[in-house]
C-alpha cells in the first residue's frame, strides 16, 4: 500500500466535488500559446488521495506523536490553538496587497511581535520578513554590509565564524561576498579568544556567533569577544537559533551583538511542518535600524501601517514579494501572549534544567560528554567516540536503534568537530517521565551494543523502511517519478 | 507555565539529580551582569480562550471583501481536505527530514511534489521548495550565474514585466553579488509585451521570461526564448504554475525550451493569508542539477531492497559545503509544499486546467463589461490570462478606497511601479468570482467612475 | 459523479467480470414496476466551492450574538486542541469498534472515558454514551424499572425542576411503556427547589434528582436521596457533569449515594452546534451494571498477555440478546465522547473546577447586577450554579427580542413550561462572559426594561 | 508508549493555557453541597494529551487509512469539505433555543433535507429528530401505535421481523411494548411469504423489513407482503440501514412502506466517529404524518420556524432535548447538495456493480456465496461454512487475518442464520483497484488457511495487540482504570 500516488492514478478519474463548474472550452488564447499535452499529475479520486495522505504522514515521527530531541532545532510543542486561530478566514482571505485600513488586525499583531521581540532581545529595531533563519543571517549580514559601506569603511571583506558555527553562518556571509575567516574551538568549548585577538583586524566586517553554541555551552568570553570585535571596528551578529536557552534571562542586546535573527519555528513554537515554513526576524541595535528590510510595521495615529522603501530610504530592501511567513508571525505573536512574561522566563530555566538533567542521567550512565566539565545549556552534546574504538558502533548506530524504541534521534555529526556527536536537546515542554524513558533507551541500547551489536548496525528495525542506502540515491539520481519504470507498490 | 509539564515535586528532584541548588545554579557559567532580561514590558499573559477572543476580533477587521487583487497572490477555491490533511501532527510537528526513516511520509511527499512540479514545467527535474516565488526568482538567476562559471561578470535581463516587488527582491539578494549585473528591459505600451527591441550588447548570462506577465499579459515565449538562446544564456522562465496547466509549459518553450522554471506555488493550494507563508518552487533541465539550491529529495531503496526517500545531492547545501554551497537556505517551506502536493493530487491535470481556464473566461467576461463603459479603457491588446490593466480618468488610489466601501477590493494601483501607468488598474478575476460578482464590480465601478472628481482630503 | 472513482473503462471491465452488459442488468431482480425513482425535483448540485459559499452565507445568518442562553447547553471554552485531534481520520472515519484489534484507539479512549465519568460521578461504571442527556434521563428510569424486577407496574417520581424538554422526552420513551408510570412533582415557588411534600404513597422505583435543577438552583441532594432510599427505590442523578467538579457528586449523595446518574455531557468540550450532535453519559453502582444500556469496553489482555480493550458486557444489547435486550440504542455518540475525554483530560481536575467556579462567580456578579436595578426581581433564595430566573415587568419574550437587537441573547423565558412563572427568564453566564459582557447585558437589559411596554404587533 | 493517559498524569501538572483566569475561591454555595475529593481526571500538560490521543488515534482502522467493507455500515467515503464547513462557527456556536429568527440559516439546511428526503424516499412527511437509525425505529414503531391506538385499533400486539433482521429491529419493537414474531427467510433470501401469510392477522401491527435485506438480496415479494401486511391492517416499517443500494431506483414509498429511518451515517455519508453520532431521521406516508416526532422545520412566508407539540398535537412527542444530532443533519444535508441528482443515482448503480464485482471475483476464487444464485445489492454474504468444516478456520480467524494485510474485516457472524458468514460491503467509492487488492488478498488467506492455518489462528499478527480475550473482559470485569492496580505501561 505504499506505492506513490502515480501508482494510483488512472486517465479520466477526478474528485469531481472540487471542479470547477460551467467552464466550456472557450478563450481567447492563441493556439501557439497553449499547453497541449496533459501534465504528469495524479487522477486519483478524493478518497485515494485523502487515504493517500493520511497513510504518508503515518509514516513520519513528530511531536505530536514521539519525544524529537533534534539538538538545533528545539522541537517543542506547538499550540494547537495557535495554528487554529491562524485560520481564521479573516487571516486567510485577506490579500496581501490589502489597503491598510482594511488590514489593521494582521497588522496590530505584526506590530506588537515587533515590540516583544525588541523586549526579549534587548534590541531597537525589528523586522518580520526573513522568512527563516538563513534568510535572517542574510538580511543581518547585508545590513552589516551596508553599514560599513555607508561608512565609507569598504575594505572589510572578512566574517569570522566559528568551526562549531551551523553551515547557514559560513554560507550566508559567502553569499553577501565576504571571505569566511574560520576560528577554532577551545577544549572548554569556548572560541579560542587568542585567536580570535590575532584574526580579528581591519577587514574584519563583524562575526557570526550563536550563545550558548551549539556545542550547548555558554560562552564565557563574549563580553571580551564583544569588546575584540568592536575595537577593530567590527560587528557581531548573534545567530538566534539558541535563543530558547536564555529567553527571559540574558538578551543578546546586553552581551554586545548589534543584530541577530530569531527562529519563530523554534523558540516561538510555530510547528516545523516537515520543513518548513519558518521565521527568521532579524532584530537590531540602535546605528543598524535604518537598514533594517522593509516592509515593517509602523504606528500612527490612525492606526499601523506599512514602511517600505519610501520611509526607509537605508533599508536593505526587501527580501520576500510581501511580508514574509505572514502566518508564521501571527503565530508567533500567539505563542508570545500565551506566554506572557512568566512564561518567557521560564522557557530558559525548563529547557536548561532538562537538557542538564539527561545530560546528568546519561553521564551517569557512563556516556560521555563533550564538554564535562561544563553545564549544558538548553542542549548538550555526547560523543560515541570511545563506543565507536571499542565496539564498533558510531553516533549513526545509535541514532538509528532510538527510532525503533519510538524515539526521534538527536542531532547526528553536528557540531563537526566533535567526533560521532549526538546534540540532544529536549526543550522545556517535555516531562521529567519522557527524559527518564529516553535516558532507559539509551542505557538500554548501550548493553544491546555490547551483548548484540548487529542490533544497532541494522537498526532500524520496526519502521516503514529499513535503512536506506543514500549513496545509491546520490549516484544512481531518481528524482522525479517515471511511469515507465517499475515501481515499487 | 503554560506548556511546561513539571511538577513541583519534579522540577525539585531534577535539581537534586543534576547536583544543584537552584535553578539560578543553572546560569551560573553565564557572567551574572549579563543576566538582565527585564521582561515587565511585555503584555500580559492571555489564555487560549482569552486569545481566542482577540484574534477573532482582530481577524474580524481584515474582512471579507469581495477580491479582486491579483498580483502575485491569487484567490482560489482550496479544497477542504488540502489543509485537513497538511494539518495533521505527523506533518505539521515533523522537522526537516534529516532521519530519512522516521520520515518517509514528508519524503515521499516531496518525491511526489518533486514529480508534479517538474510535470507542469516540462522541465527534468525540481527541487522540495525555496521560500517564495520572488526569492526562487534570485535563486535561479544566481543559478544561472554559477551555470556560467568561466565569465568573470554576469549580465541578466530582468523585464519590467516582471513583478515590480520580485524585482525588489531580486535587487537586494543579487545585489549582494558584485559580479552580477541587472539590467531592466522595457515593455511594449501597447501590447503590454517585453520588448527585445531597445537591447544592446552581445553576451547575457540570463533572460528572465515571465508568463503570464504581472499585467497579465500573455508574453511570446518561443521568441524570448530563442532569442536568449541564441545569445548562449540560459532562458528562466517565472510562471503561475496554474496558469501552466493550460499555457505552454517553459520546458516546451522555443526550440530548446526555457532551462530553468521558478515562481510563486501559491495558487496550487495556498490561501491569501496576508502574503505567507507561500512558497517558491525551482524546476531545471537534469543537467542543471548541481547547480540547484534547497532540498532535493530522491528515491532509493532500504537494506531490504524495498523503495525508500532520502534527501539526496547534499553536497550542494549549506550544511555539507558551507561557505561553498550553492545557497544558504535551510529550513524551506515544507508544509505549503504539503499542501500544494494535496491540492495538485485533488485537483489533477484536468481540475488545474478547468480552474485556470475558468479564472481566464472570467477575466474575459469582465474585460467584455468593462469595455463598454465610458471612461474605462482597456490598455493592452495582447491575449490575457486572469488579469487585466484598465486606465480610468480618476485617481486609482480614490476609486479602490470608494469601491471598498462596497466591499470590493478593486485591483492593483500600477502608478506607484510603473509612473507611464497613471491611473491604471490591475484586475484579477480567478473562478472563485461568479457572474454576479463580476456585474456588480462593474456597476459599483461604473458609479464610482461617474461621480465628480474628489479630492483625497475628502476621502 | 462526485466520490466515485470509476473510470468507463473501469465499469466497463467489471460489468464485463461479472457477465453482464449494463448496469440496469444489476438490478434486474427488482420488479421493474418500482424502479421508478424520479430525482429531478432535487435542488442541483454544487460543487465543495459553491457549497462552501452557500454554507458561508448560511452561517452568517445564525449569527455571533452574546449567549446568556444555558437551559441545557452551555457555552464553555473548548481548547483547540479537542477537535483538532478528535477530527483525526482515524477517529472520525471509524465505525463502532466491533474489530478490537483494529480499534484500540477509540476502545482505549472509551475506557479512559468511563473512568472519568464515574470518577466524576463517584460512581463505580459508566457506559460508553447514549444520544444525549434527556434520552440518558429515559433510559436511566427504564434501568431502574428492570433492576425492580419483581414489581409488575412501577411508579417513577420526575420534578418539575427537571428541564422541561427531558421530561417530553422522557414521557415520549418511557411512556411506550405501559406498565411505568411517571409522577411530576412539584417545586417550592420560594426556593425554587423540589418539594417532597404533596407526595403520598410508598413504594416507588426511582426518584430523579437534578444538580443542578433546571432553574439553576442547587438541590438538596442529600435529603432527596435518602428519602428515597427509605422508600426503597432508586436515585437518579441527573446532574450538570461540569458542575459534578465543584459540586458533591452523585455517588456521595446522601447516606448511600445515588445509584444510578445520568445528563448531558455537552458541557465538557462540545460546541452549542445548533443542538447536537451532543451525548447523553450514564453512570451507576457496580451491581447495576448489567442493567446498562449502551456499549461499555473493558480491560483485557491479548493473546501475548498484553493490555488491551474490548467492548465487554454485549450479551445486555440487541445484536445479541434481540427483543430482549436492555435497550435497542446501537449507533451512540461516539465522537463527542472522543471529544469530552481530550477536553477532560486538557483541563484536568483543577481546569474542570476552576470553569465551574468562574461561571459560578460570574453569575452571582450578574446576579448582583440585577437585584440592583429596579423592575428586576430575583426569584428563588436558593443557592445557584451558573444559571438563574429574574422576574421583569415585561412580557419576556418581547425583552428577548429587543435585546437581540443589541446582539445579546438574553436567556430562556420560562411561562410557557411554567405558567405559574410568567414574565420569568433564565439566565445562563459561563466562564466565556467577561466583566464588561455582564455589565453590557445589565445595562442593556435596564434600557429595555424602563421603555413603555409596546404590543407584539410593533415589534 | 501505550499506557492510559492515567498512567502519566502526575499530581498538580496542567494544561496552564486552558484554565480559567482570575477565579478566587470565593462562591456562594453551602459546603455541605461541595466536592471534598479531588475526581480521578487526568493531570497532565496540552502536549501530553496531544500526543497520548494523537498515538491512541492510530491504532484505529478507519475508512481515511484503510478499505473498510463493514456489511450493513456502509463504509463510504466521508467528504472533508463538509466536515470543515459543519465547523463554521455560525453554527457551532449557535444555541439551539434561540430565536427562529436567528436560526434561519440552519433551518434552511434542515427543511431543505426533509424535502430532499422525501424526494428519495417517495415518503410525504420527514423528521430529522431521530439521533440514529435504532431510534428512528424506534419512532416509527411509536407511530405506528399511535396510529393504531388512535382509531381504537388496540388488540394488535405484535411486530413481524424477519430472522435475518438487525437486533434493532426486535429490540425496538420490544422497547415499544409489541411481541416480536420472528418470520423465517426462504432458501432464496427472500421472506417466506407463505409463512408470512400464516403469521399475519388481526394482531399484527406491523411488520419491519429492510429491502435489500441484510442478507445482501432484493426480495423480490415486497409487493406481495407490502399487499399481505395491509390487507390484514398491519402497516409496513423500512429499516433505511441499506438505503444505500436503492438509492436513486427504487423507493421505499414505491415499495409500500409506510414508515421508514435512515441512516444519515450510512447512506449520506456523515462520519460514523468511531461509534456515532448517527442520525434516523423517519419519513412516512400521508397517513403517519401527524405522528411525526418533533421538532420539525416548517415554512412560511416570513422565514423558517420550529413545529412542535402545539403544532403537532398528535405527534408521538419528543426523543431529544433539542434538534437531535443537529450537526449531523448539516452534514447529510451537504452530501446531499454536492450528490444533487446525478450523484444521487450514481450511488445504488456503483455500490452495487462493487458489490457484484467482489462477489464474483470471491466466487471464482473459490469462495461460497450465502446465495449463489441471486445477484448482489449494495453487500452480500460468503459463508465459510466449508472452510470451517474441512480447514478448521472460521469467520472470524479470516476476519483477523484480514487485519493483518491492512483490510478492515467484514461484518463477521451476521445475519444470524448464515453460519460462519462474512456479509461483505464494498459501497461505491472504492475504486476497482482496492477490490481486486482485496480479492487477491482474500484468495492469499485462502492458501494459507491450506498451507499454514496457524497464520489465522493467531491472527492478527501485525496490530497493536495480538487477539484480544473477550472471555476475560466480561469475567473479571475491568471497566474503569484503578490507580491501585498496575497497568500495563
Ligand atoms: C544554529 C543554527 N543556525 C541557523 C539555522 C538556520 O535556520 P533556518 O533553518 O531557519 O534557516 C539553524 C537551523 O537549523 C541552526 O540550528
Ligand atoms: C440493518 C440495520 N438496521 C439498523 C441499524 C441500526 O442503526 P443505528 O446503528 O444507526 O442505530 C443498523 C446499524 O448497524 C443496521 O445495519
Amino acid at each position: 500500500m505504499s506505492g506513490t500516488i502515480f501508482d494510483i492514478s488512472k486517465s479520466g478519474r477526478s474528485a469531481k466535488a472540487q471542479m470547477p463548474k460551467g467552464v466550456n472550452e472557450k478563450h481567447n488564447i492563441p493556439k501557439n500559446y497553449l499547453r497541449k499535452d496533459k501534465p504528469l499529475l495524479p487522477e486519483v479520486s478524493e478518497l485515494q488521495v485523502v487515504r493517500h495522505y493520511t497513510n504518508l504522514s503515518r509514516k513520519n515521527f513528530s511531536i505530536d506523536t514521539q519525544f524529537y530531541p533534534l539538538g538545533s532545532c528545539t522541537m517543542k510543542y506547538n499550540p494547537r490553538g495557535v495554528h487554529r486561530l491562524a485560520f481564521l478566514e479573516g487571516f486567510l482571505n485577506h490579500h496581501p496587497l490589502s489597503l491598510d485600513e482594511n488590514s489593521q488586525g494582521f497588522m496590530a499583531c505584526a506590530y506588537e511581535l515587533q515590540e516583544i521581540l525588541k523586549v526579549v532581545t534587548g534590541m531597537r529595531g525589528v523586522s518580520l520578513t526573513p522568512m527563516a533563519g538563513a534568510q535572517g543571517e542574510f538580511a543581518g549580514v547585508a545590513m552589516i554590509r551596508a553599514y560599513h559601506e555607508l561608512r565609507g569603511d569598504t575594505l572589510r571583506d572578512e566574517i569570522i565564524v566559528p568551526d562549531a558555527a551551523h553551515g547557514t553562518n559560513p554560507a550566508t556571509a559567502a553569499q553577501c561576498g565576504y571571505k569566511v575567516i574560520e576560528i577554532p574551538t577551545g577544549p572548554d568549548g569556548n572560541v579560542d579568544i587568542e585567536a580570535l585577538r590575532k584574526i580579528a583586524g581591519p577587514k574584519t566586517a563583524g562575526i557570526m556567533l550563536t550563545n550558548p553554541s551549539t556545542l550547548g555551552v555558554f560562552d564565557q568570553n563574549i563580553q571580551e569577544i564583544a569588546k575584540t570585535i568592536h575595537s577593530v571596528g567590527g560587528l557581531l551578529y548573534y545567530d538566534g537559533a539558541n535563543l530558547n536557552a536564555i529567553l527571559g534571562k540574558v538578551r543578546p542586546g546586553d552581551m554586545g551583538f548589534d543584530v541577530m535573527h530569531i527562529n519563530l519555528h523554534k523558540t516561538f513554537a510555530t510547528p516545523h511542518g516537515g520543513g518548513g515554513p519558518g521565521g527568521g526576524p532579524v532584530a537590531v541595535s540602535e546605528r543598524l535600524v535604518p537598514f533594517l528590510p522593509t516592509p515593517i510595521v509602523g504606528k500612527t495615529e490612525t492606526g499601523f501601517r506599512w514602511l517600505t522603501k519610501e520611509q526607509c530610504p537605508q533599508s536593505i530592501g526587501r527580501l520576500s514579494a510581501f511580508m514574509g511567513n505572514a502566518g508564521i508571525i501571527l503565530r508567533a505573536y500567539m505563542y508570545a501572549r500565551l506566554l506572557g512574561q512568566e512564561g518567557m522566563i521560564r522557557i530558559a530555566e525548563y529547557a536548561t534544567l532538562n537538557a542538564n538533567y539527561l545530560l546528568t542521567k546519561l553521564r551517569k550512565a557512563g556516556f560521555t560528554p563533550a564538554y564535562p566539565k561544563r553545564l549544558a545549556s538548553h542542549e548538550f552534546i555526547i560523543t560515541l567516540k570511545n563506543e565507536a574504538r571499542d565496539l564498533h558502533i558510531n553516533a549513526l548506530d545509535v541514532a538509528k536503534r532510538l527510532l525503533d524504541y519510538g524515539f526521534h534521534a538527536p542531532t547526528m555529526y553536528f557540531p563537526l568537530l566533535v567526533p560521532e556527536c549526538l546534540l540532544i536537546e529536549p526543550t522545556e515542554t517535555e516531562s521529567k517521565e519522557v527524559l527518564d524513558a529516553f535516558a532507559d533507551t539509551m542505557i538500554k541500547i548501550l548493553e544491546e551494543a555490547k551483548t548484540n551489536p548487529e542490533l544497532l548496525k541494522n537498526a532500524p528495525h520496526h519502521l516503514p523502511v529499513r535503512r536506506l542506502d543514500e549513496v545509491k540515491a546520490a549516484r544512481e539520481l531518481d528524482l522525479v517519478y517515471n511511469p515507465q519504470l517499475p515501481s515499487d507498490v | 507555565m503554560p506548556f511546561i509539564p513539571h511538577t513541583k515535586e519534579d522540577t525539585k528532584a531534577m535539581l537534586e539529580t543534576i547536583g544543584v541548588s537552584s535553578m539560578a545554579d543553572l546560569f551560573k557559567e553565564i557572567p551574572s551582569a549579563l543576566q538582565t532580561a527585564n521582561l515587565s514590558n511585555l503584555a500580559p499573559q492571555l489564555n487560549e480562550s482569552e486569545l481566542s477572543r482577540l484574534m477573532h476580533e482582530r481577524a474580524n477587521l481584515d474582512n471579507h471583501l469581495t477580491c479582486f487583487i491579483g498580483a502575485g497572490a491569487y484567490q482560489h477555491h482550496i479544497p477542504a481536505a488540502v489543509w485537513e490533511v497538511t494539518s495533521r501532527g505527523e506533518f505539521l510537528t515533523a522537522y526537516t527530514p534529516y532521519q530519512a526513516e522516521a520520515s518517509q511520509g514528508t519524503l515521499q511527499l516531496l518525491y511526489e511534489f518533486q514529480t508534479m512540479m517538474a510535470g507542469l514545467m516540462a522541465l527534468d527535474v525540481s527541487n522540495a521548495s525555496l521560500y517564495d516565488g520572488a526569492s526562487a526568482l534570485a535563486e535561479a538567476i544566481l543559478m544561472a550565474a554559477r551555470h556560467e562559471r568561466k565569465a568573470e561578470t554576469h549580465k541578466v535581463l530582468l523585464p519590467r514585466t516582471i513583478h515590480p516587488l520580485y524585482r525588489e527582491v531580486v535587487k537586494a539578494i543579487v545585489g549582494q553579488h558584485d559580479h552580477i549585473e541587472l539590467i531592466e528591459i522595457d515593455f511594449d505600451l501597447k501590447t503590454g509585451q517585453t520588448t527585445l527591441e531597445k537591447i544592446s550588447g552581445d553576451r547575457f548570462t540570463a533572460l528572465v521570461i515571465p508568463q503570464p506577465n504581472f499585467f497579465g499579459v500573455l508574453e511570446d515565449t518561443d521568441e524570448l526564448t530563442d532569442w536568449i538562446h541564441k545569445k548562449n544564456g540560459l532562458a528562466i522562465a517565472v510562471v503561475n504554475p496554474l496558469a501552466m496547466s493550460l499555457l505552454k509549459p517553459p520546458g516546451l518553450w522555443g526550440e530548446k525550451g526555457a532551462d530553468i522554471a521558478c515562481g510563486e506555488g501559491q495558487p496550487l493550494g495556498i490561501p491569501l493569508a496576508a502574503g505567507g507563508p507561500y512558497y517558491g518552487f525551482l524546476c531545471c533541465r537534469q543537467d542543471l542539477v548541481r547547480q540547484m539550491p534547497g532540498r532535493i529529495v530522491g528515491r532509493t531503496v532500504d537494506a531490504e531492497g524495498k523503495q525508500g526517500f532520502v534527501l539526496t545531492l547534499q553536497a550542494r547545501e549549506q550544511h555539507i559545503r558551507r561557505a561553498k554551497a550553492n545557497s544558504n537556505i535551510c529550513t524551506n517551506q515544507g508544509l505549503l509544499v504539503t499542501a500544494s502536493t494535496i491540492y495538485m493530487s485533488l485537483m489533477g491535470p484536468e481540475g488545474l486546467r478547468l480552474t485556470a481556464l475558468a479564472s481566464h473566461q472570467n477575466t474575459v467576461f469582465l474585460q467584455e463589461k468593462l469595455s463598454k463603459l465610458s471612461g474605462v479603457n482597456i490598455i493592452f491588446n495582447s491575449p490575457l490570462f486572469h488579469e487585466l490593466v484598465i486606465k480610468i480618468k480618476q485617481p486609482v488610489d480614490e476609486v479602490i478606497q470608494k469601491l471598498a466601501k462596497f466591499k470590493i477590493q478593486a485591483g492593483f494601483a500600477l502608478q506607484k511601479y510603473y509612473p507611464e501607468l497613471g491611473n491604471c488598474l490591475l484586475i484579477c478575476v480567478t473562478e472563485t468570482k461568479t457572474k454576479e460578482d463580476i456585474e456588480f464590480f462593474t456597476k459599483k465601478l461604473k458609479e464610482v467612475i461617474d461621480q465628480p472628481v474628489t479630492t483625497r482630503a475628502e476621502t
